[in-house]
């Protein structure tokens, strides 16, 4: 299963590497399943050996055995360091304000990091019924910052105007008379590029785009009239050191390197 | 510090609690009720919620932070008005297709939806397990959740903020169940419940209801519960029932004794799609077992095999007695 | 579900927080500093107490919901300014000598007084542990403590009461201590820290604070916590320091390592009713002692073994292993 | 050691016996150590088998191996069937309404049942200053109803008038404008007798005295001008079983059996 560092780099690699970059420094993350995960585990190998990973079902310092398949499974559990319980986890850990960096999806984003994860449509005759916020609104509102992570960018996602917003970044806390705590989504990582603000009045604005995608893709793939940074960058591919890891000690079964 | 208790001191009563699950849902689901079933992905009280399809309650509004599987079957069996929740989804593994049905079109009826956060929820059982009138919390700033649950509210503080000027919070009332059914792995007779793992919302869920159910894996001796009271996460004084039921969390998983069975979250998806396949497994699979332990016996025992779990121990600590 | 991860895969880093006791009251005690000392009558962290008077720190504010020995003793020592507290009393033994000489005389020199009960404090420190600007309870209706306390105040709740009028309720501020300081029977070098018997209000007071010092009587190797991750009382991510320190909680007992000094604590009232007195004992032993093994050394071996404890072990639980 | 149950009755056994009479029916009770401990193990042999005794360091269901010196004390956790945080303990079990009879004692009680456990004297520069409420205030505020044990009934503990009021009975509370949750105190025993008010709006009135005590001793011992039940009763004294199961069952070793 350890497939050399020649094969074609997946999606999937290219956005856990650079998601994992971008956790140099942070000590706390709080993760979902999925690339989240993989970039966070790659990071702890890389830019960020301590970077402790809390998961929504309350388990810190996990040490599993087997990749996990939810944020509940028993392998998290098993060997891990401390579980909490929810009142601990959401208040005292991330309300508390002790989580760096929130990891979110969602399926509509608009140009200030607000997310809607409840419905597609009218909310009182949704076309489709989303899962609804989870934790999404307080991680949201306790991190220090938010990444976003959307495996498609396009413009179904990337709403000028969201159906209906779940997980409010600070500007709209702060328009409801609300003094937010954190900076709100501060990276958007897609397969197209990297979209970035640093807080409150702040829109999000591409500041690099992935080898060969261009300025003109992403804003046609983007529901709003995007901003572009003045230093626009390239995003420097998967390393070799990097995409070896990934493969053969974060993921060697491919569970979520599709 | 030498004053043993006398040798002869009569040991003190407890309550048996113990009833089966038939009866403790007899006994404390009626109709038209709001009942609470927590278990946060693990310790799901699934064969008390398939018992509550048995005995065709009708009406009840449901809470439950993230409904799912089980939340689907319950609404599938025409049990529920009204669901109160935070995540409605079949976990990672894809939709709970009754729920959206009922929803998105209102066939063959619609479902009243409550939406919260899950710090929502939390702080909900938080308030009615301290019999607070409101829960602050740092949510829902700026969000269009309060513009559709009107129950979400504001406070002002009384002291200044950071930066000296009023500041405001949101607040959410509290939730008190009629019942609260929890699953755990176990319990002595008189309802001293202990659980390891993820331990969830259960204890703040069960404080704050009425009654409460307990489902376990296994009832066991006083001496095994008192050997570790740290471990009781939920005390007898807050229990109603207790009920043996092993296996009774399928398909989600309880820590130490069985994983979780992922090939029945994938299939789920697709029998809940399909309302008429959905209405075939309910009678095939609950209403057409007499309890939990037909439910197991059809389940067979490979599938019990695949989901069995090895041995990881926890080291014991010492209590210290007084010589 | 056969996915194991790599044998090959590192180890994930984990800091390394232990330190001495002197170096860590010298980071994280500042003069003019919030301190919180916590461990309901169970796990006092007497021997830091006794660092910060060796240190001379000035200033103080001390938090602390059971005021009792070690207390009189940072405040005979000069170092406290203001107590914040909602039981200043020598637990069932006696008086606290200073303490009421500084209260009811202001002799040698006044000491100021925030009087709570102990829900008020408790729900100080989870205010400030959640970040939320008041937590409200049923408490202080009616009390004249809210007329000496202005810190204390209403809230008017948005929802209607049980009769349906408007309902009020009192509120307390948050309780953010600049370093907070237990004592706990062992954690790892992380700081991932277990406590059983009584497990106070431990957490808590370390989540609100900025900095966390945990003082152990054994430093484990992280195999030993995470055989039983439930027992974590409070992770490493709020944990600043971790100083091994066998003995450490002494008049209190340590559950399972040794039992409560009462002799200790009978004797206080008469050491501490004599300020005279009171200062030749710190000069002493706490003054006179480099560090805690002298304060030990000098208790000597017949105390020590006066205070052991025999074995009552829990019985281990299987946290399974996916196989 | 074991006494027979024709030693002369102490002060202590015939508060404890009274007191336990007056648990018959209750479920949960919480409790200090001595003399209450000694009344809830009595009412455990003999009115109330199920009752269980809360302590406020959070021990629930105690199985003690020797008669415990403090709350704390290692041998009520040891074999105990759960210990509980502070804030379960207070929040879900204490202001969650889960308990039927909260034991308080008091160095100052008025006739509505208000306590002062703070000051003797003027607060701000205090005669004699007090351990304060500990939890007193939130069992108080809580319980169904509370008993109040005092080992001397005299004109400096009964005042009409306390010199602070740490612990409101629910009068107090509602001239403060909150709706009260319990009854407050019901139940005074004393040397002397024993006093009982059922609710808002009573005060206490003398319903029983012990054998041998005229109710013009109780007046003089009352601060306050004390009503007198039209149906005084004459308290029985502690049965020979009573005396017979405190002295040899419960505390064979005269640890509070003063």
């Amino acid at each position: 299963m350890n497939a050399g560092s020649n094969a074609a780099v997946t999606s999937s690699e290219l956005l856990a590497a650079v998601a994992s970059r971008e956790l140099a420094g942070k000590n706390t993350v709080f993760a979902g399943i999925g690339l989240p995960t993989l970039a966070v585990s790659l990071a702890q190998l890389t830019v960020a050996p301590d970077i402790e990973i809390v998961y929504e079902s309350g388990v810190c310092g996990a040490h599993p055995s087997h990749l996990p398949e939810t944020i509940a499974d028993s392998v998290l559990i098993t060997d891990s360091e401390a579980v909490l319980s929810m009142p601990a986890l959401f208040g005292y850990v991330l309300q508390g304000g002790r989580i760096d960096v929130g990891f979110l999806g969602a399926a509509q984003i608009d140009r200030w990091g607000n997310l809607n994860s409840s419905v597609i449509g009218d909310w009182h005759a949704p076309k489709v019924r989303l899962p609804g916020s989870g934790g999404a609104m307080e991680v949201m509102a306790n991190s220090r910052e938010v990444f976003v992570v959307m495996r498609r960018h396009d413009p179904r996602s990337f709403l000028a105007e969201l159906d209906f917003c779940t997980s409010p970044g600070p500007d709209r806390a702060l328009r409801d008379g609300i003094r937010p705590r954190g900076a709100g989504v501060t990276r958007v990582i897609t397969d197209l590029g990297i979209l970035a603000r640093d807080g409150v009045g702040e829109e999000l604005r591409l500041v690099a785009t992935h080898p060969g995608v261009t300025v003109e893709q992403v804003r046609e793939a983007t529901g709003w009239d995007l901003a572009v940074a003045d230093e626009l960058t390239t995003v420097e591919p998967p390393t070799g050191a990097e995409l070896r890891l990934l493969r053969d000690d974060v993921d060697p079964d491919r569970v979520y390197l599709r | 510090m030498d004053n043993p208790v006398a040798a002869s001191k009569p040991p003190v009563r407890r309550p048996d609690k113990t009833t089966t699950m038939r009866e403790a849902i007899a006994a404390h689901v009626t109709d038209g009720a709001t009942v609470a079933l927590e278990g946060f992905t693990h310790l799901i009280p699934t064969a008390a919620g398939h018992e509550i399809i048995r005995q065709g309650r009708r009406d009840l509004t449901v809470a439950r932070m993230t409904a799912d599987i089980v939340t689907d079957q319950l609404i599938a069996g025409g049990c529920v008005r009204k669901l109160v929740s935070s995540f409605v989804g079949n976990s990672t593994a894809g939709s709970l297709g009754e729920l959206r049905r009922r929803i998105e079109t209102g066939q063959p009826e619609p479902l009243e939806y409550e939406e919260y956060s899950h710090y929502g929820m939390i702080c909900r059982y938080l308030a009615g397990a301290q019999r607070l009138p409101f829960y602050p919390l740092r949510s829902y700033a700026g969000s269009d959740v309060p513009s559709v649950n009107p129950d979400i509210r504001k406070v002002t503080s009384p002291y200044p903020g950071p930066d000296g000027a009023e500041e405001q919070i949101y607040v959410v009332p509290p939730l008190n169940p009629d019942v609260t059914i929890v699953h755990a792995q176990r319990a002595d007779r008189a309802g001293n419940t202990q659980i390891w793992g993820l331990t969830g919302i259960q204890a703040e869920a069960v404080y704050a209801a009425r009654k409460a159910i307990v489902v376990v894996e296994e009832v066991v001796a006083d001496e095994v519960i008192r050997s570790d009271p740290n471990r009781t996460v939920i005390p007898a004084h807050a229990v109603d029932a207790v009920v043996e039921c092993p296996g009774g969390a399928h398909p989600a998983f309880a820590q130490g004794y069985y994983d979780r069975d992922g090939e029945f979250y994938r299939s789920w998806s697709h029998i809940s799609k399909d309302p008429d396949r959905l209405q075939r497994w309910l009678d095939e699979w609950v209403r057409g077992t007499a309890d939990h332990a037909e439910y197991l016996a059809k389940l067979g025992e490979e599938t019990r095999e695949r989901l069995s779990v090895g041995e990881a121990w926890s080291q014991p600590v010492n209590y210290g007695r007084r010589q």
